[in-house]
């Protein structure tokens, strides 16, 4: 036990995490990378186009796995706000630092990606159903944690409150996403039913999981990397970071 | 049909191309603008860092 | 009013090494504060040398960084605002305030202890129209009143005239014979007989 | 007599001596939805059919404006430093004083409803749901927005931030809170909704007490 519980410490120290992370930084780039590289090629160039759909159902490739992992973001916000309140760990607060803007730049791309599939499937941009609002509504989640932590004048400081937001977002996400799921099916017009996703072959399965786990990978390394940053920012008055510098 | 035909053709995805190549080049442009954005940061930062302690070293 | 832990003479806050950084300044390292009953430690220091963000540590409404805080019970703590609601008179907010505490008192203890700190002419305004000397001295009422064993004060003396000041001291004094500790950030000399002194520097 | 009930007659001896000043959320709710009547027009008969949604959103934002300043004034004045300290336990205080707070804001809009509907003429059968759905919304709209306020209690006044924070939770008790009135108005029932609000009400009465106690203990490290 006394080993975890180390191991669980060590990692809590921001000087191990810098020392530790450049190299898993280089490795989910490139991993990342590549998988986003070749399940998009699978998804743009083999792959069959949708009987219903014909080509812009290729969108689905990007937009699927960036609205998934936008959302599995704040939920690791939430995690380590959790992870925070209860241990008081600084680097799960430096997580949420790092992760907020990346999560929403996410939701944006989700939320582009979107709208440009409905244009040509369904003659509407913007469709009220529940996924693409929930989407919607988590942006504005993310952009309030962004907030509340920009509004207190002690960066460190902030730690304590932005956990508490990121937990009371997350407990309202699935509250927010069933009524707005009534919602559209008290107010949605018969002809868009978007709810039920187009039957997917399995040749069609292929570059969506490629793209998803490609862009998953992608994204924890730019998380990681965020992370050194803000270490960096907030530990530059220290020895460590200066014996760095000087080594270089 | 000449290559560049077949190419049209592919790249017109019968009217959705445009929709699915902004798609993707969004995707790509935001992809790799946030990839490479900390690591330029980090970079400044460190280089900040160094300037200042070579002044406070050298002062 | 007597304490038990007066008779066991248990130390009344036991705070070891305690260290607190705030906007990359470091305020206090691996400090060590304990207050027996019946002592006065005075916190000198510049300003903002961290004497009022000890203070708040201690009241446990700061968080420190590290180190470990055995407090009381319960606890004064008199901050650099007054905690008086600008809308209601010394008295309503005094009898908020011991109401909180689940102390029936009676509105003739809170009466005295507003004829204590001169307001009694003032008992009624609210505190909006009181001047600044006024409104220290309504905060003031709260020792007057107080059972806690310990107390935390964030330079008391601040825009206190001369009796103010004096009943300040006799409040202490008293609140020492009683037992009760008190920790104060201070500028000016309290001239207390024996009391300890805990510097800060910047 | 508990720290619930001394919390809520100080609050509410506060909210009742500053009387102009808690006019002012039921001031704005007639304000508000004369706007929409400005915009909208009367001859048509979307007012109609707009006005359940019209005073469902206005008494939103009356319960948004009016938590802004719910912890600010006793942040500045060190109150708020008493009762945390004191307040044992310290989300019974928080009920008491959002209790208050709800009396001024809240209640005042639930019952002022039905005047509200007429004034924007609003079918006549959807009054009775139109009260009972405020009844049960304004609470948690106050609850909701109770954690808003304490998170930003320390911010000083600037603006938006509470707004941002505080709105997508707000979604679900809109929802409900206007589509039972449509339930009505399209001649179904609306029992679905109302006890969906019912539940939120429950939840967010149970839960935000402890996160807003919370969020107070860390405005306090800013």
């Amino acid at each position: 036990m006394g080993l975890i519980k180390d191991a669980f410490h060590r990692m809590g120290s921001p000087r191990f995490f810098y020392h530790g992370s450049s190299l898993w930084v280089r490795g989910l780039y490139v991993g990342g990378g590549l998988g986003l590289l070749v399940g998009s090629f699978w998804g743009l160039v083999l792959a069959p186009p949708d009987k219903y759909q014909g080509h812009s159902f290729r969108i689905m490739y990007m937009h699927v796995p960036s609205a998934h992992l936008a959302e599995m973001v704040y939920f690791a916000c939430a995690v380590a706000g959790f992870v925070y309140l209860v241990w008081r760990m600084k680097m799960a607060d430096v997580f949420i630092t790092a992760a907020a803007p990346v999560g929403a730049i996410l939701t944006m791309l989700a939320l582009a990606s979107g709208i440009l599939w409905g244009m040509p499937t369904w003659g509407t941009g913007w469709v009220w159903d529940m996924r693409t609002t929930s989407v919607l509504v988590l942006l504005f989640l993310f952009f309030g944690l962004m907030a509340l932590r920009q509004a207190i004048p002690r960066p460190d400081r902030a730690a304590y409150s932005v956990s508490i937001l990121a937990l009371v977002g997350v407990i309202n996400i699935p509250i927010i996403k069933y009524s707005v799921d009534w919602f559209a099916t008290l107010h949605q017009p018969a002809s868009i039913t978007l709810a039920s996703e187009p039957t997917i072959e399995t040749s069609m399965l292929w570059p969506l999981l490629l793209n998803a786990i490609g862009l998953y990978v992608f994204i924890a390394g730019v998380i990681l990397a965020a992370m050194r940053l803000e270490v960096l920012k907030r530990e530059h008055a220290t020895e460590w970071v200066r014996a760095i510098s000087k080594s270089r | 049909m000449t290559l560049i035909d077949e190419f049209y053709n592919w790249a017109m995805m019968d009217g959705h191309g445009v929709y699915v190549w902004s798609v993707y080049v969004i995707s790509a442009v935001t992809l790799v603008v946030l990839g490479a954005w900390p690591i330029r940061a980090e970079g400044r930062l460190r280089a900040r860092v160094t300037n200042r302690v070579d002044e406070d070293s050298g002062a | 009013m007597h304490r038990a832990d007066v008779l066991l003479n248990q130390p009344l806050i036991e705070a070891s090494d305690l260290s607190c950084t705030v906007a990359g300044q470091l305020l206090f390292d691996r400090l060590d504060v304990t207050v027996l009953s019946g002592d006065v430690l005075e916190l000198w220091g510049p300003n903002g040398s961290g004497k009022s963000t000890l203070l708040r540590c201690l009241a446990g409404l700061f968080s420190v960084d590290a180190g470990v805080i055995k407090r009381p019970e319960h606890l004064l703590y008199l901050g650099h605002r007054s905690g008086l609601n600008e809308s209601l008179s010394p008295l309503e907010n005094l009898r908020w305030y011991t109401g909180l505490r689940e102390k029936n008192t009676s509105s003739e203890a809170l009466s005295t202890a507003i004829r204590r700190v001169g307001l009694e002419s003032y008992k009624d305004a609210p505190c909006r129209t009181l001047s600044a000397g006024q409104v220290r001295r309504a905060s003031l009422a709260r020792l007057c009143i107080s059972d806690s064993p310990l107390w935390l004060l964030d330079e008391p003396m601040t825009s206190l005239d001369d009796d103010a000041a004096a009943l300040l001291r006799t409040l202490i004094v008293e609140h020492r014979s009683m037992g009760g500790g008190s920790i104060c950030a201070t500028h000016v000399d309290l001239g207390f007989p024996e009391t300890r002194v805990l510097e800060l520097d910047a | 007599m508990g720290n619930f009930g001394v919390q809520f007659r100080r609050d509410l001896l506060i909210a009742i001596r500053g009387r102009t000043e808690t006019a002012n959320p039921v001031a704005f709710f007639v304000l508000a939805l004369s706007l929409f009547v400005f915009a909208v027009g009367t001859d048509s008969e979307t007012l109609p059919r707009v006005a359940p949604g019209v005073v469902w959103v206005v008494a939103l934002f009356v319960a948004m404006l009016s938590t802004e300043n719910l912890f600010h004034r006793d942040y500045d004045d060190g109150s708020l430093e008493l009762m945390l300290l004191h307040n044992r336990p310290l989300f019974l205080g928080v009920l008491g004083k959002l209790l208050a707070h709800w009396c001024v804001s809240g209640l005042p809009v639930a019952i002022l409803s039905p005047l509200a509907a007429v004034f924007i003429n609003a079918p006549p059968e959807i009054i009775v749901t139109l009260v009972g759905t405020l009844l049960l919304g304004t609470p948690v709209l106050t609850l909701i927005g109770g954690i808003g306020a304490a998170l930003t209690a320390g911010l000083g006044r600037g603006g938006l931030l509470l707004a941002v924070l505080v709105m997508p939770l707000y979604i679900p008790v809109l929802i409900f809170g206007s589509g039972a009135c449509y339930r009505i108005l399209d001649g179904a029932v609306a029992t679905g909704p109302m006890l969906w609000l019912t539940a939120l009400l429950a939840g967010s009465i149970t839960l935000a007490p402890f996160a807003i106690g919370a969020a107070l203990k860390g405005s306090q490290e800013y």
